[in-house]
């Protein structure tokens, strides 16, 4: 028996038109990852579709609960693992929020930064794919030549390519350098002729358009019904952006645009991504003006406390006692209060949410991470109802999604 | 200003229609109201028509050995709802007995709940009565347990692994 | 020199002939492959080969040997005598229309009365290989894969045969030599001119009988895995692969000949008779290869509209017009 | 172990009856060409298959070794495996492998195929090496490019070394 194939059902015995079962992946090329899609078709038109998620599904709820908060932010890396940055940030601001701190302000533009580094490191990544599962190769190997030099900016900014871990409660690790700073700026002169480039060699590519235009059409009511977020919400025309939202970090400080499409198919969220790198690319140049303003200030909140041991400190200060030294006259208070927070960030591929439940102790009780993917592709089966199987995998591409991501 | 004194109105009202549902609204970073399982239901699809449309998270809880408060039953059901014309985020728990742990399915409401839901189901065994397609989601089909239940162990010895697991290597080993 | 080729009979004539074409067309497939990856890898910023001989030479005969001698599995369900025939189906079909191109003036194979319609004919029969691999490969990806293969095949035929057909009505013969022959003695020396609806008609036909890109659709790597040939390992999926690439050079060299006036050049080199046509050809392939680095990919029922609803029509009025100019002018 | 057919001669050591002389020469060829068109199965799991793919894009160009990636099993030589290997995807990454044709081989990449990594969880397997034969070992999370073209490199010197691999003539 082939691996591609899987023969489920073959039609109903009825007398109704024989369907067509396939089984695409968990080991295909186009499904980004180990995405599994049960697909009936007649001729080569999808009647209905099922995708099988969990192939990657590594635990990391339950892994979190046996971490220490700290710990955690190692495995949120490991969830969107194309945009870790944000995954960073959304942990670490739902933590922040527990604990009642905020971190200063040169580590909330620095955490913007590198949010909106992580969305153009992501979009570019969707770029390629998406016009490599429509065939275009040219386009793909363009990207990752952007790509490469936006990861070698990151790895001067915290030694890492991809699994950066470079936010923390309460700020961000390290301070930004001048190097960093005179790179970004060279980036962010050179990234608006690098769109143009890819703009031209697909914008106005017939081809592209077919294959684009009045695919996956989504309306706005749909969309929020379906719990599209994201791009994939902006390009039904709904402009809910949590960035606007709900501002966290350094956000409500910068201008910035929310792009939204009209149509709500393939080509208007390829539009509104195409937007959003311009955005991005804006963010950031407005946050490099602003670290002049506060140059020298720290990037870690003074109150941040040691989330690695111990787990409870003791209030107030020792006393020296006559004849026993030192010894504590208050009762021990937690370093994590007990309680509940909730935050959610725009993350590139919609909004990436955590909800943290804490009983005190070192280690979070629940933390339960809502990703955008997860929900792209429980809405496959609606998007891809009456297309072509060819579309199917435009639609796996307009969606971005991250198997990782999804599966936890 | 408080959460609670924005959403006054909406409270006042909430109390007013479901009094018997609503337990407890407590401020924390966001509203919150906790309810009995019996009329959640109808709450949710009133704060839905209120405006509350962006159903952005619903998952599950499990409270046993909690030691910081005591909870009256095991489980909580919670659900983030969104009003995208007001900005106004809103949590509301649905509280789960151990024994009995079952809720109303939200999919009539939101087509997204369906994942959400047959999630729940597959990490802590809840079942969502209405659910029209409630299979596990993540975990292989003939999986035992619910792994996210505070009573599962995080990493399975020799001895409680995966049968499917066990088939496998066993069938591997032997072709070597 | 004559002489000499007159002594030779003529059994082994045809012999050696049809050993240094089978050879020189090899070779050209063979390093077609390697031009290939190293210009789209400068298409791309890329270097492309480089490591296996001196600047990657050895690159294809490396990748021959291992095809040659790897596992060449027969998977238990299949239709086993049909998939080991299909791609040898394929190969031969695409690979024997070269003994009709006349590369030079004194060298062609056969030279057939009706060598356009019987190269025509083979790369039709081409098809049989990719439908048979589809159906005998008893996998539903590979089983589309040939469905859509004997689709666009079938119906980019029409189109290329019409295009085809206003030369045949310029040059009033299916010989590929006499169509040569007519195109010089024309007053445009070549039919690109006269014919350039044709000649664009035939190109992109020639992209999609050989299933390239934009028209890839029967072995579309991002959705359909591998296609037709996804079953086929070893020396069997190496037949496949250099019967893309013959059909490849073939077509070429028959746009070569039918619309670039063959072997004819502006002037004589000297002791290089085949120059003139080979670099024709080699303008062709670059141009194969150009739109595989540039162009995504068409959907099934968008490569169907452009095949009857654009080219077809296109063709017929081609040839409708160069009917009516050879009638009355 | 042993292959199939053949004698034992003296401690360990091995022969394939009737085996000519030439075949040496001619296994240092086969290596050779093994060696120098290595082609892996497109096959990504998790994190390490994004650094995969930027290993053959332009900027690292694994093409220049002669490194294609192949889509179906039944063209690829190698499996790499990219990323965390969980219990419900272990049986179909051993499928893939079984039909790949030989000679085969197999590379496990990043810290989760080597061993499990940080994922010691219920549905995670701890190394791909529970249930495959790893021929080359690649660590980090995720690994560098440079660290995937070593361990290509590190794998082509192997095959060349190599004597007595399936071939059909034996």
């Amino acid at each position: 028996m082939s691996l591609y194939v899987e023969v489920i059902k073959n039609g109903n015995g009825k007398g109704e038109p024989e369907h067509f079962t396939i089984n695409m992946g968990p080991h295909h090329p186009s499904t980004h990852g180990v995405l599994r899609l049960v697909l009936e078709l007649d001729g080569e038109t999808i009647v209905k579709c099922d995708p099988r998620i969990g192939y990657l599904h590594r635990g990391v709820e339950k892994l979190a609960e046996h971490l220490n908060y700290n710990q955690t932010i190692v495995l949120s890396d490991r969830l969107d693992y194309i945009a870790s940055a944000a995954n960073n940030i959304a942990f670490c601001l739902a933590f922040e929020k527990l604990l009642g701190i905020t971190p200063p302000r040169r580590a909330r533009l620095i955490r913007t930064i590198v949010n909106e580094m992580a969305r153009i490191s992501s979009h570019l990544l969707w770029l390629a794919t998406h016009a490599l599962d429509i065939g275009a190769m040219t386009v793909f190997l363009y990207c990752f030549r952007d790509r490469e030099w936006l990861l070698s900016i990151f790895e001067k900014v915290c030694g890492a390519r991809l699994t950066h871990s470079y936010v923390r409660v309460g700020g961000v690790r390290l301070d930004f350098t001048q190097e960093i700073i005179d790179e970004l700026r060279r980036f962010t002169e050179e990234f608006p002729q690098r769109i143009l480039d890819y703009e031209t060699l697909i914008d106005v590519n017939r081809i592209w358009l077919k294959r684009t235009r009045d695919v996956a059409v989504v309306d706005a009511e749909t969309a929020i019904n379906l719990g599209l977020t994201g791009p994939v919400l902006r390009g039904s025309g709904v402009p809910y952006d949590v960035r606007k939202f709900r501002p966290y970090d350094a956000y409500d400080e910068v201008e910035f645009e929310v792009p939204v499409g009209e149509r709500g198919d393939t080509y208007d969220r390829y539009k509104v991504r195409m937007k959003e790198l311009r955005q991005s690319n804006w963010i950031i140049k407005q946050c490099l003006d602003k670290l002049k303003e506060v140059e020298g200030e720290p990037v870690l909140a003074e109150e941040a406390p040691d989330l690695l041991l111990p787990s409870r400190v003791r209030e107030p200060e020792p006393k020296p006692h006559p004849k026993k030294g030192f010894v504590f006259t208050g009762k021990e208070l937690p370093v994590v209060p007990p309680g509940e927070a909730f935050a959610s960030i725009e993350s590139p591929k919609g909004e990436l949410a955590v909800y943290v439940v804490s009983d005190g102790g070192p280690n979070p009780w629940r933390l339960r991470i809502r990703t955008p993917s997860f929900v792209h592709i429980s809405a496959i089966p609606e998007l891809a109802k009456g297309h072509m199987i060819a579309d199917l995998v435009a639609i796996i591409g307009t969606l971005d999604v991250v198997l990782g991501d999804c599966d936890r | 200003m408080g959460l609670l004194e924005i959403a006054m109105d909406l409270l006042a009202e909430l109390r007013e229609k479901f009094p018997k549902v609503v337990l407890e609204v407590l401020e924390k970073d966001a509203l919150t109201i906790v309810c009995r399982r019996e009329g959640s239901l109808e709450l949710i699809s009133y704060l839905k028509e209120k405006g509350f449309k962006h159903l952005i998270d619903l998952c599950g809880v499990d409270y046993q050995g909690y030691k910081s408060e005591k909870k009256p039953e095991r489980f909580e059901v919670v659900y983030h709802l969104y009003n995208l014309d007001e900005k106004k985020l809103i949590r509301v728990k649905v509280l789960i007995p151990e024994n009995d742990a079952w809720q109303y399915s939200v999919t009539g409401l939101w087509k997204t709940a369906n994942w959400f839901e047959r999630e729940c189901y597959d990490m802590l065994g809840i079942v969502f009565k209405g659910h029209p397609d409630l299979r596990r989601l993540l975990m292989p089909e003939d999986w035992e347990g619910y792994p996210l239940r505070k009573d599962y162990p995080l990493f399975l010895t020799e001895e409680n692994e995966w049968k499917g697991y066990k088939e496998f290597l066993a069938s591997v080993r032997g072709a070597k | 020199m004559s002489d000499i080729i007159a002594q030779i009979p003529y059994p082994l004539l045809v012999f050696i002939v049809a050993f240094i074409l089978l050879n020189l067309t090899l070779l050209h497939v063979a390093y077609l492959t390697y031009a290939e990856r190293k210009i789209i890898a400068r298409m791309q910023q890329r270097l492309g080969p480089n490591r296996v001989g001196p600047r990657g030479l050895l690159q294809p005969i490396a990748d021959v040997l291992k095809l040659l001698q790897k596992e060449d599995i027969i998977p238990n369900n299949v239709d086993k005598s049909v998939f080991k025939i299909a791609p040898l189906i394929s190969l031969v079909c695409a690979g024997t229309g070269v003994s009709l191109i006349p590369l030079w003036e004194k060298f062609v194979l056969s030279n057939l009365n009706v060598g356009l319609l019987f190269i025509l004919a083979l790369s039709s029969l081409s098809a049989y290989g990719v439908i048979l691999s589809g159906w005998a490969s008893n996998s539903r990806y590979a089983l589309l894969g040939g469905l859509r293969s004997s689709a666009q095949v079938i119906s980019y035929e029409i189109a290329m045969s019409l295009a085809l057909l206003s030369v045949v009505l310029m040059a009033g013969s299916f010989n590929l030599q006499d169509i040569v022959k007519a195109q010089v003695a024309s007053p445009f020396k070549v039919y690109l001119i006269p014919q350039v609806v044709a000649f664009f008609v035939f190109m992109v036909c020639a992209l999609a009988e050989t299933n390239r890109v934009p028209f890839d659709l029967p072995e579309a790597e991002t959705e359909l895995v591998a296609g037709y040939f996804v079953e086929y390992s070893g020396i069997r999926f190496a037949l496949f692969y250099l019967a893309e690439y013959f059909g490849m050079v073939v077509m070429s060299a028959l746009a070569v000949t039918c619309f670039l006036g063959g072997y004819a050049g502006p002037f004589e080199v000297p002791g290089l008779p085949f120059i003139w046509f080979l670099l024709k050809l080699y303008v062709l392939l670059f141009f194969y290869i150009w739109v595989r680095a540039t162009l995504p990919r068409y959907r099934y029922d968008q490569l169907m509209g452009l095949g009857w609803k654009v080219l077809i029509p296109l063709a017929l009025a081609n040839l409708f017009v160069t009917a009516f100019l050879k009638l009355y002018l | 172990m042993g292959i199939e057919g053949t004698v034992e001669v003296g401690k360990d050591i091995r022969q394939i009856p009737g085996t000519p002389v030439f075949i040496t020469p001619l296994d240092k060829l086969f290596n050779w060409a093994r060696a120098g068109s290595l082609w892996p199965l497109t096959f990504g799991l998790a994190c390490c298959a994004i650094e995969m793919m930027a290993t053959g894009a332009s900027h690292f160009d694994l093409d220049r070794f002669g490194i294609i990636f192949r889509a179906s099993p039944r063209q690829a030589d190698a499996i790499i495996i990219a990323g965390t290997v969980t219990k419900k995807m272990a049986p179909i990454v051993r499928r893939v492998y079984d039909q790949m044709p030989e000679p085969k081989y197999v590379i496990a990449m990043g810290s989760c195929a080597c061993s499990g990594g940080v994922f010691r969880t219920y549905s995670v397997v701890q190394g791909a090496d529970e249930f495959l034969p790893v021929d080359v070992y690649i660590p980090g999370c995720p690994p560098r490019p440079e660290a995937l073209i070593y361990g290509l490199v590190q794998l082509q010197e192997k095959i060349k070394k190599e004597s007595g691999r399936w071939g059909f003539w034996r």
